[in-house]
């Protein structure tokens, strides 16, 4: 865990601490996304963030206990791999805030859980991306089958299907939530049997893309930049909305037991599709862009399914 | 069926076969240098896992690719001399050992990288190494893009094992770089002290093992991150015993170790309704069948594992 | 004459043990000294201070006149001196090349001149009369062989000061002689030799000069010519000794019977039809080249590996289990061929080593718990009861010598009052005192109605000891005959397997089977 | 130079050489903490005060103490029969695995207590028995070096374990995330003390490292499987039947580690998590061989294992260094422990 050396004196005397905890190091996007947004929020002098990362399922409660005991408001994690601890941890710890990654319920007055909800934003990317293939085959590498993921891809799906139901699409699991090699080899092995455009719901797929020379999109974060002439496309999640949320809550005494999930959404601003100009065809963008609008709206509902894609 | 002929017949599954195989090629001369000379090396993990660190780090704070092959190199020798001491004029257990240096390695490469690229919000990148078609080879259909289109270090992993063949059976070092894997007592009666050749041999290992982590940073990708090597030391040490500690069939263990991961990676695209923990089984059980059939011909150098002191009995 | 080596005042402690004081040693060009003690002596230590492989704490080396840095080996062999160690430094799994060339050649150079080597290692062989294949495995050779391409390294360094320590310990009589030829000749090529060995025939026969060792010093030096045996092991040991008389044997019932016994594939040599009869009171000794079978044939006796085919009873009963607690129980008592490899676990305590093979009785269990009050004294017992010196009983048995742990086996299995003892080289490695010990710690069993299987190959010891000889060919037993009969000539004609002369004496003697 | 073994080790340095191991291990750790920009000493007092300071220090350090000892123990038990077991990880999580599956047999939640946590124990202990039998199989049967087929399984074991909990096992209510159905609440350990994870597990830890030291130091078993170890061709001799005695090292050394992970399901996680270890069976190793493979020396082990682990975790929280000096200094300690105890039996001669 490291702090952010901001000065002291530009901190707000109200700062609240903050501490994350990490299943993943930093860098898996997941993690980054709630990362950038916690250290985001501490350079402002909203809140004084500290946090562990690469903690296993095993020391996952101890990190949260102890956080807990040296005075931290509010504690930001994961609690997918520890679901029945975290709201015992929770239990033992009543004046802690919690707001944890959770495909679970909230859970008491204290035990808030978020879910990551970009699969609007992978619908709209998979209709520029029906809109592209060249094949006719399109491929997406997934971490593990759990539901958020899921949703994720079948999103994409759904939106690759809603241009052009002929597109074939086909997907991976690499088995881990973090091993970009593996992710990569898997998006070559996608190619290999055909696919011209790859959804990487996990990092590393864009770099068997680039080597190819087709084109990718991303999930989570902006790979545009670091893939410039391949990611051409990016279903963006934020937890800022949340994190703004549940800190304004925790301030005030109001109790965080509730699901923040919602916030996820794209009408919140939770998220959105990023995307290259000048890449996807005009009109395939123009129809995407329709959509988005409606999305925003509220008039259209990309369906949420949460079962593992064949 | 005719599926599994398109995987086979697929030009980008042979190439990844090479791709994937380089590291544990790089590993597995490593772990058999350190077998030859008598040192079983465990701490290969974690070796790989510095090599792979401190070879991406060089590069990101502005050093060639090479240099940062170096570096690791160098980096992995300095934790092949630490387990040579501890191992070789100490005598500890070198189970023990060896597992001690990678949990070592391991969270001292992750704790070094963190201060160095603290705080990262997406892995940070380097450019790696390119594929560098050899020149008419890589125009020969199917064979020259799969074997004349990868990136240098695939070359140079593939050269070792030449140049580490030759070294072992025809060179006066490599026969006692033999002799001391087979009886470190006959070495020392003539003339050449196994203590310090043991060292030597386990540090030249280890630099390999090194190089063979650089590999995943510096070419199969572009940035490091922590628990990256996921347990490609461990088959390194398997395969040694598969290939009966001879470099000709620890190339050939490798390529049809990584032929079964690749093979698997493109399975799974097309078959449906079969656990990809089946697919990701299969190698480390294709291993174990091998080693059962090949265990009979196998020749352990029989100093592998016992310490060697000077008048002790 | 030169003086080719020169040790002087060399001193050498281990922790509280003074392996060497103030020895001084001195060879000449072309001549063989033999350097004579009891186990423990100090004669390998010195031995390895002049080769470099241990650094004296006091005392010069100088060979040629030239004074050696301590501790280096390199140094010695770059100076002329090769040692025959007494435990083989080969690599079994190199060839024969390969182990005569390690360490020959500069190290860094880029290839091995393997042809070169190959040339001279033939030309020595032939020069020598030491035949070997250069291409075949250390492990496919006989302990002879082995022996061979020892001194072989050693020439191939341009040796001129051979060491060997314990070179016959291993070697049948013929392989001993024909290896004392050998080194003859290399005298006479200008070598010069130092070698070690407990068997004063020998040294009497090859050497010209003897060096005796006593608790690590010097303690006599003798022209060769000028003294004898008798004088040699009184000297050696401090006080007379003399290897037990045997008195007439009074053989009682037939203890144990083998009926074509035959043994295929466990490895080792295999057995063909033997069929045998041991009677009570009675030693009978079973002589033989090694490889030829004497091991397999301890082997299935000992309990270790059953038969493939064939019989064997005990006191009238057929043994039909071949486990060794079985055979234990069933009164036979094993005394191993190799007493590190197989009868002892070094770093187990005296008191485990001595109970182990009888771990099972209610003596030393009850209800699976080891009863340790019991076992301990028993082991002080033996201890006391053998003279088993330098051993405690919560010791770790592998600081005993060679005799001490003899005696330490001797005692396990003479405790346990067997009615058979299967004896496989009992004296292999012993200094003489240790061997007239053994020797009458066999006779004694046999005097109280035990009856004896001795397997060896010294000669002078089956004679000694037993009552019968047979001998063991390609894993088929030879007629047997009187010892009173036997002598170096008839036994040296049935170890090679011409057993005419021993079907007719069997014959006269009417001592079937 | 070179070493020389004490037949008899002084006693005050066999305890002085640990000490002088921590001090050196925290030396060079400190090193580190300081390059990272914090001050070592307030990080030593932090790695005290994390691993022993509060009651949920301590009741972590011995939670975390509990899978060790057992670990600790299935390594000491197959190294002193040489029987080469580094599959103690894979071991763990088939036992882990197997009290889930017996879980879900719904009579089980009907027993009482006492009897359905034996029966999960037994179970976790046979299903680490069964894995490790297959490499002593090989070995046996084929010559088959268990180093490598051992290592090899904990692979294998470990995906097992994923396709179970991704198929036939998977939680139905853990919302499609990897986990095995819970155990019943029947068979969970009670807790020791109030509002921690500290668990009876410790306790059943504690009599196994007992029950395993008075088997190895007064059995018949113990002593067969020793000799075995240490010269198979003289046991042979002795009439020690190898097979047999390295098939009962296999299912204790097995069944420990097994046990291991059992006691992990029903005393702290309820389920099973491929993330279950934090290498605990690769730790077991390390633990047993400081602890000289004596069993209840292996208690010690693990306690110091625990809490270097748990101090210097803690300690990298406090003062916002990277997490991973933890491991950091429980490899250096570990490294500097195993050379002291080396020194302690040896002495350097010139
Ligand atoms: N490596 C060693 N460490 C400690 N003490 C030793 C060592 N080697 C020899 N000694 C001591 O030196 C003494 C002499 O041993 P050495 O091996 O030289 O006897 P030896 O005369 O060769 O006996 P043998 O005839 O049985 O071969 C022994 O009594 C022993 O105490
Ligand atoms: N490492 C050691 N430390 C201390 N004393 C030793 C050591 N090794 C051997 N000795 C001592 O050396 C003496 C001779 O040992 P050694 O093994 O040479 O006997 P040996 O009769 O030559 O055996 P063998 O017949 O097998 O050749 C014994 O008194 C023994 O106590
Ligand atoms: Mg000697
Ligand atoms: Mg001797």
């Amino acid at each position: 865990a490291s702090t952010l050396f901001a000065p002291s004196i530009l901190r707000a005397q109200t700062a609240l601490k903050v501490a994350g905890i990490h299943a993943s190091p930093v860098e898996n996007a997941w993690n980054s996304v709630l990362h950038a947004a916690l250290q985001a929020a501490h350079d402002e002098g909203m809140i004084e963030y500290t946090f562990s990362e690469g903690v296993s399922g095993t020391d996952y409660p101890r990190a949260m206990r102890e956080y807990a005991e040296s005075g931290n408001a509010l504690i930001v994690g994961e609690s997918y791999a520890v679901e029945r601890e975290a709201r015992q941890v929770a239990g033992d710890y009543p004046d802690t805030a919690f707001l944890m990654g959770s495909s679970g319920e909230a859970s008491g007055d204290n035990f808030g859980v978020f879910g990551t909800w970009n699969w609007e934003a992978a619908y709209l990317c998979g209709m520029l991306a029906a809109a592209m293939t060249q094949t006719g085959k399109v491929g997406s590498v997934g971490a593990i089958p759990i539901p958020e993921v899921n949703m994720l891809i079948n999103g994409f799906a759904d939106g690759v299907h809603a241009v052009n139901p002929d597109v074939e699409h086909s997907v991976s699991f690499i088995g881990t939530f973090f091993d970009p090699p593996r992710a990569r080899e898997a998006g070559l092995a996608q190619i290999d049997s055909g696919a011209d455009i790859l959804f990487g719901e996990r990092i590393g797929t864009a770099d068997a893309a680039r080597e190819r020379g087709i084109k990718a999109i991303g999930s989570m974060i902006d790979y545009t930049p670091r893939y410039p002439d391949t990611v051409f496309a990016n279903a963006l999640w934020s937890f800022r909305p949340l994190l703004d949320a549940a800190v304004a809550d925790t301030g005030a005494g109001n109790p965080t037991g509730k699901n923040y999930t919602p916030l996820s959404l794209m009408k919140d601003g939770g998220n959105d599709i990023s995307y290259v100009e000048g890449v996807a065809p005009a009109e395939a963008v123009a129809r995407m862009e329709e959509v988005r609008a409606a999305i925003k709206a509220g008039e259209f509902e990309v369906p949420r399914n949460f079962e593992e894609p064949a | 069926m005719s599926v599994l002929f398109d995987i086979l017949g697929s030009v980008g599954m042979w190439e990844a076969v090479l791709r994937i195989a380089t590291p544990l090629i790089l590993g597995t001369l490593g772990v058999l240098l350190c077998e030859r000379v008598g040192v079983l090396n465990l701490g290969i993990e974690g070796i790989m896992a510095f090599g792979a660190m401190i070879g991406w780090l060089t590069v990101y704070q502005g050093g060639d690719l090479w240099t940062g092959m170096l570096a690791a190199a160098l980096g992995g020798a300095a934790f092949g001399f630490l387990h040579a001491l501890l191992t070789v004029p100490l005598g500890l257990s070198q189970h023990v050992t060896g597992l001690g240096i990678t949990l070592f390695a391991s969270s001292f490469a992750y704790y070094v990288f963190r201060l160095a690229v603290p705080t990262a919000s997406s892995p940070p990148t380097i450019d790696p190494f390119q594929p560098l078609s050899v020149p008419v080879l890589s125009e020969i259909p199917f064979l020259g893009p799969v074997l004349f289109n990868q990136t240098a270090p695939t070359y140079l992993a593939v050269a070792f094992v030449a140049l580490i063949a030759w070294g072992l059976y025809r060179t006066p070092l490599g026969l006692a770089v033999r002799m001391a894997g087979e009886n470190p007592h006959a070495l020392d009666a003539q003339g050449i002290d196994p203590i310090w050749l043991r060292i030597g041999t386990i540090m030249a290992g280890s630099a390999l093992m090194g190089m063979g982590g650089a590999f995943l940073t510096l070419s199969a990708f572009n940035s490091f991150f922590p628990t990256m090597i996921q347990g490609r030391g461990w088959v390194c040490v398997a395969l040694v015993v598969f290939a009966s500690w001879r470099p000709g069939r620890a190339l050939l263990g490798a390529l049809l170790f990584a032929l079964f991961d690749a093979f698997q990676l493109r399975l799974q695209t097309v078959v449906d309704g079969v656990p990809y923990q089946l697919f990701l089984m299969m190698p480390y059980l294709l291993s174990i069948v091998a080693l059962i059939i090949m265990a009979r011909r196998a020749r352990v150098p029989q100093a592998l594992m016992q310490p060697y002191r000077r008048g002790e009995r | 004459m030169t003086r080719v080596l020169e040790l002087s005042h060399i001193t050498k402690r281990f922790g509280a043990v003074t392996a060497n004081e103030d020895v001084s040693l001195h060879l000449d060009r072309g001549e063989i000294v033999a350097l004579l003690g009891e186990n423990g002596a100090g004669k390998t230590t010195l031995m390895s201070i002049l080769f470099g492989h241990y650094t004296a704490d006091e005392g010069t080396v100088r060979v040629e006149g030239q004074e050696l840095p301590p501790g280096r080996s390199r140094a010695a062999i770059r100076a002329g001196v090769g040692m025959v160690h007494q435990h083989f430094a080969l690599a079994p799994n190199l060839s024969v090349l390969d182990n005569v060339m390690t360490g020959t050649e500069p190290l860094w150079r880029l290839r091995s001149d393997r042809a070169a080597g190959r040339a001279k290692l033939v030309a020595l062989s032939e020069r020598f009369g030491l035949r070997v294949d250069p291409d075949a495995l250390v492990s496919d050779l006989s302990v002879g062989e082995c022996q061979r391409v020892e001194i072989l390294k050693a020439l191939y360094n341009d040796a001129r000061i051979l060491i060997l320590d314990e070179p016959t310990a291993v070697l049948t009589a013929q392989e001993a002689e024909s290896l004392f030829a050998t080194l003859r000749q290399m005298t006479e090529n200008g070598l010069s030799l130092i070698f070690i060995s407990h068997k004063l025939h020998e040294v009497m026969s090859a050497s010209d000069r003897v060096v005796v060792l006593r608790r690590g010093c010097v303690v006599a030096e003798r022209r060769t010519s000028e003294t004898s045996r008798e004088e040699l092991a009184e000297l050696m040991v401090g006080r007379k000794v003399e290897r037990p008389a045997r008195a007439p044997a009074v053989p009682g019932r037939v203890l144990l019977e083998a009926v074509d016994l035959s043994l295929h594939g466990k490895g080792g040599a295999s057995l063909h039809d033997v069929s045998f009869r041991l009677r009570a009171g009675e030693t009978l000794g079973i002589i033989g080249v090694s490889g030829n079978g004497q091991t397999t044939l301890a082997g299935v006796v000992s309990g270790l590996y059953p038969p493939s085919s064939g019989s064997l009873s005990v006191d009238g009963r057929a043994v039909t289990r071949h486990t060794v607690p079985d055979a234990i129980a069933a009164g036979i008592g094993r005394i191993p061929e190799d007493r590190n490899a197989e009868g002892s676990i070094g770093d187990m305590t005296t008191w485990e080593n001595a109970v182990l093979e009888r771990i099972w009785s209610p003596d030393f269990s009850a209800r699976g718990f080891v009863r340790r009050a019991a076992a301990r004294k028993a082991t002080a017992d033996i201890l006391a009861r053998y003279d088993v010196r330098g051993a405690s009983v919560d010791g770790r048995i592998r600081l005993l010598s060679g005799g001490n742990m003899q005696k330490l086996i001797l005692g396990r299995v003479l405790e346990a009052g067997p009615d058979i003892l299967v004896a496989a080289q009992p004296s292999r490695g012993l200094d003489e005192g240790a061997i007239a010990g053994v020797h009458a710690r066999l006779l004694e069993a046999r005097g109280r109605g035990a009856g004896v299987l001795l397997i060896s190959e010294d000669l002078d010891e089956v004679i000694a000891l037993s009552d019968r000889i047979r001998a063991i060919v390609n894993g088929r037993l030879s007629p047997a005959i009187p010892a009173g009969r036997a002598n170096a000539q008839l036994l040296g004609l049935m170890m090679a397997g011409d057993w005419s002369a021993a079907e007719r004496i069997e014959a006269e003697t009417h001592d079937a089977l | 130079m070179r070493f020389e073994r004490r037949e008899h080790p002084s006693r005050a340095l066999t305890l002085l050489a640990p000490v002088g191991a921590i001090l050196a291990a925290l030396i060079v750790a400190g090193v580190l903490i300081a390059i990272a920009g914090a001050n070592p000493f307030r990080a030593y007092a932090l790695i005290l005060n994390g691993a022993f300071g509060s009651r949920l220090g301590i009741s972590e350090t011995l939670t975390r103490t509990t899978p060790l000892i057992l670990t600790g123990l299935a390594a000491a038990v197959a190294f002193r029969a040489r029987l080469w077991n580094i599959g103690g990880e894979g071991q763990f999580y088939l036992g882990a695995i197997a009290v889930a599956a017996l879980g879900m047999i719904p009579a089980i939640a009907a027993i009482p207590a006492p009897i359905a946590i034996t029966l999960c124990c037994i179970a976790g202990a046979v299903a680490g028995m069964v894995l490790l039998l297959v490499p002593l199989g090989l070995r046996l049967r084929f010559g088959v070096d268990e180093v490598v087929t051992t290592l090899l399984l904990n692979f294998v074991a470990l995906l097992f374990v994923s396709l179970m909990i991704e198929g036939a096992m998977k939680d139905p209510l853990a919302f499609g995330w990897p986990q095995s159905v819970p155990v019943p609440d029947n068979t969970l350990l009670a807790t020791l003390i109030p509002r921690t994870r500290l668990h009876a597990g410790l306790l059943i830890a504690l009599a196994m490292a007992v029950l395993v030291w008075f088997v190895q130091a007064r059995s018949v078993f113990g002593m067969r499987a020793r000799a075995a170890g240490l010269n198979p061709r003289a046991a042979a001799f002795a009439g020690v039947p190898l097979g047999r005695t390295l098939i009962g090292v296999a299912c204790l050394s097995g069944g420990l580690a097994g046990l291991a992970g059992a006691i992990e399901v029903m005393g702290v996680k309820g389920y099973v998590t491929t993330d279950l270890s934090p290498n605990y069976g690769y730790s077991g190793i390390v633990i047993a061989m400081l602890a000289n493979l004596n069993p209840l020396g292996v208690i010690f082990a693990a306690l110091f294992t625990a809490v270097m682990f748990v101090g210097a975790d803690s300690m990298s929280r406090a003062l916002s260094i990277p997490s991973y000096i933890a491991d950091v200094t429980v490899a250096l300690s570990l490294l500097t422990m195993l050379v002291a105890i080396f020194l302690a039996q040896y002495r350097i001669r010139r």
